[in-house]
């Protein structure tokens, strides 16, 4: 059984129509890289997937269940954690403030500070910067520290999948070699299923796992990321060679 | 849209000319019946109502019954205009106006340019009259004037007063009318002195920059003389007697009323001019008479002295009518300026062909002692403001 | 000295008002992007519920006679209450709006309390005795201090600490402060939003009615328009100290106080009168040279 | 003004003024004074809310401090119409030139609107760098600074005191003219290169800056010309009733004709319109409810003060329902154009 579908998902502002009829699924601990240019709608997907923008049409479900047009708090209390685009950080909270926000949906559950130190010490054992820097203002950290600051906030929340919109961003490629070695580490130790968003495909590429192409709003290609990486449609399709 | 217009012609026809009926007196109420001056116009109204209930039970006005037409003005100074223009267009005879000037104003220009007497329920500014709206409009009340130069007058007199301080709120017209009297009294008293003046906004949360600086005189003050008004009055009293000041404080007619007492525990050394005492212990019995009048027409004793006014309006009105023997606009007013020293339940009233106001009034004093307030003198300001004073 | 040290308190006390005001409204500003014009009428709210609804002159006292112990918590329940059914009723269905439509919807609600209030009251001033005790004078370093003044600067220094306190130390408190930082990213953390908010609504609403029991004992009447002023005095220290920032909706509304102490104090008889338009000056002044406020809070996204 | 544009949308502003048109000749057929009165009250407020929309319409700056341009031009119809001999006594501060002055009503009103022009250019010459929430306040603080300005100064405003004396015009037409005028001057400007201009600024502000658009120097010219607009209306307001007090142009007026603005639409010329059309004669209809109205045999009547509450949860309602107010940033047009929605006056992206 897949873990998260989407059926011919749509999302509009007012007229404007960002994602069109959108199907896929994914498996649990399946990394799945979504590319695509600019304005493709992918960050519109993501924040379809979250709740952020409820889709206009179409249904998504994870884990069986429905979760279309639900609050994000509620998607985010059922496993799915999304790391933005642009971070987001709370910039006037410590490090640990930052990390600790999520745990709250566990706060009725017994015995939940004490995971909740754990998984703290774990985010830090993986992050050590993050432990040296925990009563920080977050919003001094440079972009890379930021960058792990939100996985690791993600993490704190005990997800079952991750969604991410453009870790490289705005970071140095060493940093971005760095962030990406933690995320595939962290994938396979705690058989996580990660829903990467990247402009470019060579990320994909480089990391393995499946990938997506989307382009106006739809998704025109879906397959193994390297052997579509090199592949001649993947270029013309990114593009849009030989549409006109 | 069309439902709309429909439903705005609908409004008209409450409005409609009425045709004035000759058997009739009509009096045009445009005063506020709801929003913020209600609370001031209706008791005077009140009032009015009682001395025009008593005129119709002795067989009315020139034989005829009075009617009365009202038109709500929403304390608002637009609606004012079209408050009195409706009671205009109704038929009324007279137009009574609200209480204050700025309020009242409209709805009495609007009589004016109809060539109708008007009057201000209890508005206390020289311009509720000749000077701010025309040869036709009077107000039934004491200029605010008055106030503060009775207070400065006995208070130099009875209480030995010298040395006075002056707080002004600048919130009101009224409230500076108060000092502008207080201001035009004090040098015709020798050795009294101002030591000191201020200012303060009705509305302000707190006035304690202003009492400190009375606290850094040498000495504390004799008197303080307060010109302001409700709400802000109870705040600034409690606050001058919270920091420890005990000087005498006098007021106009404004504070008048013992409702909020319970705000300033044990206030004493405490002094409000007023026209009639509501306290029971009036010197004339008949105030006391109409007191239980009032409160069996509306079921509340009065709650300050502004209820009076509106009794004196119509009664001096009604024999200037019954003088005139018509309701003609000019014969009626040449009535009314021809009172000088006319007696009222309230006391004399004067008008002449320069103020259709009071320059010159009798006032009872009353003391609050301990938290109760009770009438123990009574003066007359020695020789009437003139009108060049008032104007200034 | 001993004057000089009167002046301190004044500003100190007048600056207490203005910076709990503030607080009420940066809390709601951080939390949903509301200028809650609605957040005076709930301090005239909270007063007159201390009072029995008529229209006669003389106040009938009903929950004002309570003793201290439970007159305190009974107006802060009140306040915190109408403010957040005020939130369910109306602003539940603006969270999408832009902030012009919520300013005048808070505008339109408190424009209903109010008449509300003058239907069931009259527009004349209650007259209302709170907490008598208060009224004292008490005598500091020779400066002649009402006591109530004192408890005000008290009270005032308690709450900014006991505030402080609670968005430090608690969960709630954690979450209120992230959701006043990027409201949409605390959700997806799973921060519950409504939650967040309505705590943040009852917190402001408790902090109207503290001010509506000083200035209730400060003056001594329940007026229709009491919070009006000291509002529009708040939502000014609310900009100029940053618009969503805590501290700096504190510090400003101090800043105001003592700027308007300070005028009463030095400006000449004449100019006294003009002292308002002195200190909205000043606050024009202080935009120019800081649009962004006093002290900006990091990451607050602005929609006006 | 490009001429096309102006021909797409030409169609507004005449369905606006046919719509008040229409409203004077009910007053008219209606033939009572009170209801003429009514009108007027209408015709004022529709060219402060159409004077405000210039200026928060375009700029998406929400000014709370406008009702400042109508007390300055409310006082310069004050100081221009009153009798020379009345003016010594209530304002003796005034220039001997200007005491001197009577002019009649509608060249006050013009003068009003060159004097508040005036002071438009020099708060909005150091407000205009400012946006959004700052923005707001600062023009709040004007206003506050007027108020109390005007509230104090005994020899040349007569403080707080009712100035009165001002020629009282009864007559509804040059309202209407008035509004006419505001109506078509709103118009103009809003399709004119300046408004258009500003429009794409509220709407992508980054791109407007980086594409040359002087966004100040932009709203500056919006903020003079909805001044001026505002003082016009303040003079005529003074001589529709025949007084001034600060107070009467002060947060009351300030936050009605915002209201109006917002329940209309701010987007839109024809939201500001209709926002004041429509708030004002609901106000008419329960007012005529708390009077009470006849059914049958028995009066039914709203108890006093209902009206007020009920205003303000109908505008809550309306918000609700239409946040982006009754109008959504539409204009009024012809069917046929409304489809494909004229560029000239459309609103903000919601």
């Amino acid at each position: 059984m897949s873990l998260l579908s989407l059926s011919n998902v749509s999302v509009r502002y007012g007229r404007l129509t960002a994602v069109r009829n959108v199907s896929f699924s994914m498996a649990e601990g399946e990394i799945l890289f979504i590319t695509g240019p600019n304005g493709a709608g992918k960050s519109s997907l993501l924040r379809a997937i979250a709740g952020v923008t409820p889709p206009a049409g179409g249904r998504i479900d994870f884990e069986g269940h429905d979760i279309t047009g639900q609050s994000p708090e509620d998607i985010a209390r059922l496993g799915i954690s999304m790391v933005p685009e642009g971070r987001d950080v709370f910039g006037g909270l410590t490090i640990e403030e930052n990390l600790m926000v999520g745990t709250g949906m566990h706060a009725h559950e017994r015995g939940w500070k004490a995971r909740a130190a754990t998984e703290l010490e774990a985010v830090y054992a993986t992050f050590p910067i993050l432990k040296e820097r925990r009563h920080t203002q977050a919003g001094l950290l440079s972009g890379g520290q930021q960058q792990m600051l939100v996985i690791g906030r993600a993490l704190m929340t005990h997800p079952r999948l991750v969604a991410i919109d453009e870790p490289s961003l705005g970071l140095a490629p060493n940093i971005t070699d760095q962030v990406y070695e933690r995320l595939i580490a962290l994938q396979v130790e705690r058989k996580l299923t990660l829903l990467i968003v990247e402009q470019s495909s060579t990320r994909a590429m480089m990391a393995g796992g499946r990938m997506m192409l989307m382009r106006g709003g739809e998704i025109l290609l879906d397959g193994d990321a390297r052997a579509l990486g090199q592949s001649e449609a993947m270029q013309a399709a990114y593009f849009g060679y030989g549409e006109h | 849209m069309k439902r709309l217009i429909a439903a705005l012609a609908a409004t008209t026809c409450l409005t409609a000319p009425a045709m004035a009926d000759d058997e009739t007196i009509m009096v045009g109420f445009a005063t506020a019946e709801t929003g913020f001056m209600q609370a001031y116009d209706k008791p005077a109204q009140d009032a009015a109502m009682i001395r025009i209930k008593e005129i119709n039970e002795a067989g009315g006005l020139l034989g005829k019954q009075i009617e009365v037409v009202n038109a709500d003005t929403k304390t608002d100074r637009a609606e004012g205009a079209k408050a009195g223009l409706s009671v205009i267009d109704a038929g009324a005879d007279m137009v009574v106006v609200s209480c204050d000037y700025d309020f009242g104003s409209p709805a009495a220009l609007a009589a004016e340019s109809a060539g109708l007497p008007s009057f201000f329920l209890c508005a206390e500014s020289i311009k509720a009259g000749i000077q701010g709206v025309g040869p036709n409009s009077f107000s039934a009340s004491v200029l605010a004037a008055v106030q503060g130069a009775t207070m400065a007058e006995w208070s130099y007199n009875k209480k030995e007063a010298r040395t006075f301080y002056r707080l002004l709120d600048t919130w009101t017209e009224y409230n500076k009318g108060i000092c502008d009297g207080f201001d035009w009294m004090l040098p015709k008293l020798a050795d009294a002195k101002l030591v000191g003046e201020d200012t303060f906004l009705n509305e302000d949360a707190s006035i304690a920059a202003q009492i400190t600086r009375i606290k850094a005189l040498p000495e504390e003050p004799d008197a303080i003389m307060l010109c302001t008004m409700m709400p802000g009055a109870v705040s600034a009293i409690k606050q001058i007697r919270a920091a420890g000041i005990n000087s005498m404080i006098l007021n106009g007619s404004g504070v008048d009323g013992s409702y909020w007492l319970s705000a300033v525990p044990d206030l004493s050394n405490f002094y409000v001019p007023v026209q009639g005492s509501i306290y029971g212990d009036d010197p004339n019995p008949e105030v006391t008479a109409f007191n239980a009048k009032y409160k069996e027409a509306t079921g509340g004793d009065p709650s300050t002295q502004y209820v009076y006014p509106g009794y004196v309006m119509i009664d001096v009105w009604a024999k200037a009518v019954e003088r005139a023997g018509t309701t003609e606009t000019s014969a009626v007013v040449a009535e009314l300026e021809k009172m000088n020293g006319e007696p009222t339940l309230f006391g004399p009233r004067t008008f002449s062909s320069e103020i259709h106001h009071q320059n010159q009034a009798r006032y009872l004093v009353v003391e609050t002692n301990a938290g109760k307030p009770g009438v123990v003198d009574e003066w007359t300001i020695s020789e009437p403001i003139p009108v060049a004073d008032l104007m200034k | 000295m001993g004057s000089l040290l009167q002046i301190v308190f004044d500003a100190l006390a007048l600056g207490s008002l203005y910076a709990l005001a503030a607080l009420g409204i940066a809390l709601i500003f951080g939390v949903m992007r509301l200028v809650n014009f609605a957040h005076g009428d709930v301090i005239a709210f909270s007063v007159f519920a201390l009072l029995w609804p008529s229209v006669d002159a003389v106040a009938i006292v009903f929950a004002g006679n309570l003793p201290w112990f439970l007159l305190i918590p009974f107006a802060l329940a009140i306040g915190a209450g109408l403010s957040v059914l005020s939130e369910i009723v109306v602003f539940r269905r603006f969270r999408r709006a832009n902030p012009a439509t919520m300013m005048i919807a808070s505008f339109a609600l408190g424009f209903v309390i109010r008449y509300f209030l003058l239907m069931l009251f009259s527009s004349r001033p209650k007259s209302i005795s709170l907490l008598p005790a208060l009224s004292q004078p008490v005598e500091i370093f020779g400066a002649r201090i009402p006591l109530l003044q004192l408890i005000t600067i008290v009270v005032t220094i308690a709450v900014l600490f006991g505030l402080i306190a609670f968005l430090r130390r608690t969960r709630f408190g954690l979450e209120m402060r992230a959701a006043a930082e990027n409201f949409t990213m605390a959700r997806m953390l799973g921060v519950r939003a409504n939650r967040v908010i309505m705590g943040a609504f009852a917190l402001s609403g408790a902090l109207a009615a503290a001010i509506a029991l000083i200035l209730g004992s400060q003056t001594g009447t329940a007026n229709i328009m009491m919070g009006a002023n000291v509002m529009l005095m708040a939502f000014i220290a609310t900009v100029i100290g940053g618009m969503g920032s805590l501290a700096g909706a504190v510090l400003a509304g101090f800043l105001l106080g003592a700027v308007a102490t300070v005028m009463q104090v030095i400006l000449p008889p004449d100019a006294r009168a003009f002292r308002d338009a002195f200190v909205y000056g000043a606050v024009i002044l202080v935009l120019i040279f800081r649009p962004q406020g006093l002290l900006s809070a990091r990451g607050t996204k602005e929609r006006v | 003004m490009s001429l096309s544009v102006a021909r797409r949308t030409i169609a507004t502003p005449v369905f606006l003024g046919l719509l008040l048109v229409a409203f004077a000749l009910v007053a008219l057929a209606v033939g009572s004074k009170p209801f003429n009165q009514t009108i007027i009250d209408i015709f004022l407020k529709v060219i402060f809310v159409v004077g405000l929309w210039v200026f928060i319409g375009n700029s998406g700056v929400i000014s709370f401090g406008h009702t400042a341009f109508a007390c300055l031009g409310g006082y310069v119809a004050a100081w221009t119409t009153i009798k020379p001999m009345m003016k010594g006594m209530s304002m003796p501060g005034l220039p001997d030139w200007l005491m001197q002055t009577e002019i009649p009503f509608w060249a006050s009103a013009v003068v009003a609107a060159g004097w508040a022009a005036l002071w438009a250019l020099i708060f909005g010459s150091v407000l205009m760098r400012l946006s959004g929430i700052a923005a707001s306040i600062a023009t709040f603080a004007m206003l506050a600074m007027v108020n109390s300005i005007y509230s104090n100064w005994d020899s040349v405003t007569a403080a707080t005191s009712s100035v009165v004396g001002i020629p009282i015009v009864r007559s509804i037409w040059p309202y209407l003219i008035a509004a006419l005028i505001a109506v078509f001057a709103a118009w103009a400007y809003g399709i004119s290169r300046h408004g258009l201009a500003l429009r794409a600024a509220r709407d992508e502000p980054t791109a407007a800056a980086a594409s040359g658009i002087d966004i100040p120097a932009a709203r500056l010219i919006a903020f003079v010309i909805s001044g001026a607009i505002m003082g016009m209306g303040g003079a005529l307001y003074a001589h529709s009733i025949g007084i001034v007090t600060p107070d009467t142009f002060y947060l009351g007026l300030a936050f009605i004709t915002l209201s109006m603005l917002v329940v209309g639409g701010m987007g839109s010329l024809s939201g500001a319109v209709l926002g004041v059309l429509i708030l004002s004669s609901l106000i008419q209809i329960l007012r005529w409810l708390e009077a009470g109205v006849d059914i049958g045999t028995t009066t039914f009547a709203l108890p006093g003060g209902v009206q007020e509450i009920a205003l303000g949860a109908v505008m809550i309602l309306i918000l609700m329902f239409r946040p982006a107010g009754i109008m959504g940033n539409r204009d009024l047009s012809l069917p046929r154009k409304a489809a494909s929605e004229p560029e000239g006056l459309k609103g903000p992206k919601t």
